[in-house]
């Protein structure tokens, strides 16, 4: 008896051990399992490229944009948002004293997961927040105003690293975690999941797309793109992606796109923001 | 916009440089008529073929001499580059035409004497059809032309 | 096979699947009445409701209890008691794949 | 409310490269609206480019050009600092012009 009872253990631990090995949530590994996905599978294409969507895909494609990129589309957006920025609030604050180093630069930084709130913060809910809290209305989080903020963050950004942080805090990880399993679910009536059409098939054409690697795909965002004729947030990308599998779109900033958005940056860190993107 | 008196400066360049022997001063008070007012008769036109007749009252001979740069593949059709070059001497103008869009005519440029025979531009297409480049050089019409598939149609832009 | 062909699959496996819900959605009610309406609506919206709770709703479903209000209006209740049957048919799919994702997504992982 | 208009000059030696961008609807009037309703016909007919009061290009458009037009050309002088008057007019009248200096 006195022997029999560690030996049930022990077995009991042989085998819970490798479900657990397996469950437990290891974001650096996925990091590095997620970039050598991409990479092994599109060996063509530069590591810092993939920020570029399926420009990196497809060349047809890509002359095209560097075309466009002579003068972008954003142009307007990011010299909106630079105005904004430079524009006091009723009470006299500006945007810049609601961010780390006066809000240029920052991008990479975001979102962030904030431990007083226990949440994900993203740009566009901290952008908001900024308004509220100096006593201004929040702005639509899908395109306009919102969308040039965001832009002229993302320009005053070129080329730095993503660079998100998962703090020692078990509800960080469960909003990593969470952010993950939204990602992979299937979801419409198609039946689709972000990564059948951004892991399964980029660079492949469904309609008349080129579909965007996963990889980096936050990195470009806001952008304009030529089936919207305008800008459009990180909002709207997740809700237009929704709606194209046939979903009711969730409310923009809800839970869980605050949390895909921090498992997609997060996957993503050390490939540069390339924000304000062109897209087709 | 009062673009009058320029224009008459424009028309003095233009002649100033044909004497200088690049050929055709003749063609300039013509061109003056063609080019004082927006051509908005040329603009109504459905096809290519009456687009052209009413911008410029002839018709155009396909040359090698006029490079047209656009996608096999336009990834939106509302945003098309497009661009055109040539390297023939004494151009005047160069247009674009879309040749299945409701109107052909997309856009029409003055080159003046001094002016680079060459524009890039962003055009919306219907639907997949042939992209035509007209240059009036010495008051001749050379043309290239050049087929893009439009999977997203420039309706919507 | 390429990831297109499998997801271009996926897509009309999915289809022909909607399709065979509006065949069981579309079964003609003999002598449709509002009452038969009302309950055929309440059986779709409770589903809807449920697919709601699991963050799971389809545009589809929406589509569908929007025509139906729209026939029973018009008191064309045919028509509305066949879009709600097939809205609750499509809310019920809709909970059974938030159901089987709960566990199925991390098939799709890349590890 | 700033220019509509974005324009790049830069002279490179003997010829002057110029790129502009303006930022307008360039609605073709085939397009409805969300209320199914047709959004009127809204497009810049002519734009042009002065150097030293002469005009270096003119652009006759009609509504096939893009939204947000942009347009590239360049012409023989034109010297650093130069001033470059761009202009333009929509078929309804309205109209908007700055100046740009050559860089």
């Amino acid at each position: 008896m006195r022997k029999a009872l560690p030996l049930a253990s022990i077995l009991a631990l042989a085998l819970l051990a490798p479900a657990l090995a397996d469950d437990k949530p290891n974001p650096a590994a996925d990091q590095k399992a997620f970039q050598t996905y991409f990479i092994k599978r599109f060996p063509k294409v530069k590591y810092e490229d993939f920020v570029n969507g399926p420009y990196s895909m497809d060349a047809g494609l890509r002359k095209q944009w560097e075309e466009k990129e002579e003068f972008p589309p954003y142009e307007f957006a990011v010299e909106t948002g630079k105005e904004m920025f430079a524009t006091p609030f009723k009470n006299g604050k500006t945007y810049a004293d609601c961010f780390a180093n006066k809000g240029i630069g920052i991008r990479q930084n975001y979102p962030y997961f904030d431990e007083k709130e226990g949440k994900v913060v993203t740009l566009e809910l901290a952008l908001n927040r900024c308004r509220e809290a100096n006593g201004e209305a929040p702005y639509n989080y899908l395109k306009d105003e919102m969308a040039s903020l965001t832009a002229y963050m993302a320009f005053t950004s070129r080329d730095k690293k993503m660079d998100i942080k998962i703090p020692d805090d078990p509800r960080a990880l469960e909003a990593y975690e969470n952010g993950k399993r939204y990602f992979y679910t299937r979801r419409g009536q198609l039946n689709f999941s972000c990564a059948s059409c951004h892991v399964q098939s980029p660079g492949e054409h469904i309609r008349s797309e080129v579909l965007a690697p996963a990889l980096g795909i936050m990195n470009a965002m806001p952008i304009y793109r030529s089936e919207w004729s305008g800008m459009g947030t990180t909002s709207r990308r997740l809700v237009t992606c929704n709606s194209q599998t046939r979903a009711v779109p969730l409310e923009p900033q809800s839970d869980e796109y605050r949390d895909v958005e921090y498992f997609l940056s997060y996957v993503a860190n050390g490939l540069p923001i390339s924000g304000p993107g062109a897209r087709p | 916009m009062n673009t009058f008196p320029t224009r008459r400066l424009i028309l003095q360049g233009a002649g100033a440089v044909a004497l200088f022997g690049l050929g055709s001063f003749p063609f300039a008070p013509a061109l003056a008529a063609a080019n004082d007012k927006y051509p908005e008769d040329a603009f109504k036109q459905k096809t290519d073929a009456d687009a052209i007749k009413a911008l410029y009252g002839k018709t155009a001979e396909a040359s090698d001499k006029v490079k047209l740069d656009a996608p096999e593949i336009a990834e939106n059709g509302a945003v098309v580059p497009v661009a055109v070059t040539t390297t023939l001497s004494d151009v005047t103008s160069i247009s674009f035409f879309v040749s299945e869009n409701p109107n052909a005519l997309a856009a029409s440029y003055v080159i003046p004497a001094g002016t680079i025979p060459a524009v890039a531009n962003r055009l919306k297409m219907a639907k997949t059809c042939n992209v035509i480049a007209i240059v009036e050089s010495g008051g001749k019409l050379y043309s290239a032309a050049k087929e893009v598939k439009v999977t997203v149609g420039g309706c919507g832009g | 096979m390429s990831a297109a062909k499998k997801t271009a699959m996926s897509v009309t496996r999915n289809i022909a699947f909607g399709a065979v819900l509006m065949i069981v959605g579309a079964m003609p009610a003999r002598a449709a009445s509002e009452a038969d309406f009302k309950a055929a609506m309440s059986a779709a919206e409770a589903a809807e409701k449920q697919a709601d709770q699991l963050r799971n709703k389809w545009l589809t479903t929406e589509t569908q209890l929007a025509a139906a209000k729209k026939a029973a209006a018009a008191g064309d209740f045919d028509a509305a008691i066949a879009a709600a049957r097939e809205a609750e048919a499509l809310a019920i799919a809709s909970i059974y794949q938030a159901t089987s994702e709960k566990t199925r997504w991390k098939d799709m992982e890349v590890r | 409310m700033a220019s509509t208009i974005r324009v790049r000059a830069i002279n490179n030696g003997d010829t002057t490269e110029v790129q502009a961008l303006i930022q307008h609807p360039m609605d073709s009037g085939f397009v409805k609206d969300a209320k199914g309703e047709i959004i009127p016909p809204h497009f810049i007919q002519q734009l042009t480019f002065e150097h030293n009061g002469k005009t270096v290009f003119l652009a006759d458009w009609g509504p096939a050009v893009s939204k947000d037009p942009y347009v590239k050309f360049a012409f023989k002088g034109g010297a650093k600092g130069d001033e470059l008057k761009i202009s333009w007019v929509d078929n309804k009248g309205t109209s908007d012009s700055t100046t740009a200096k050559i860089a």
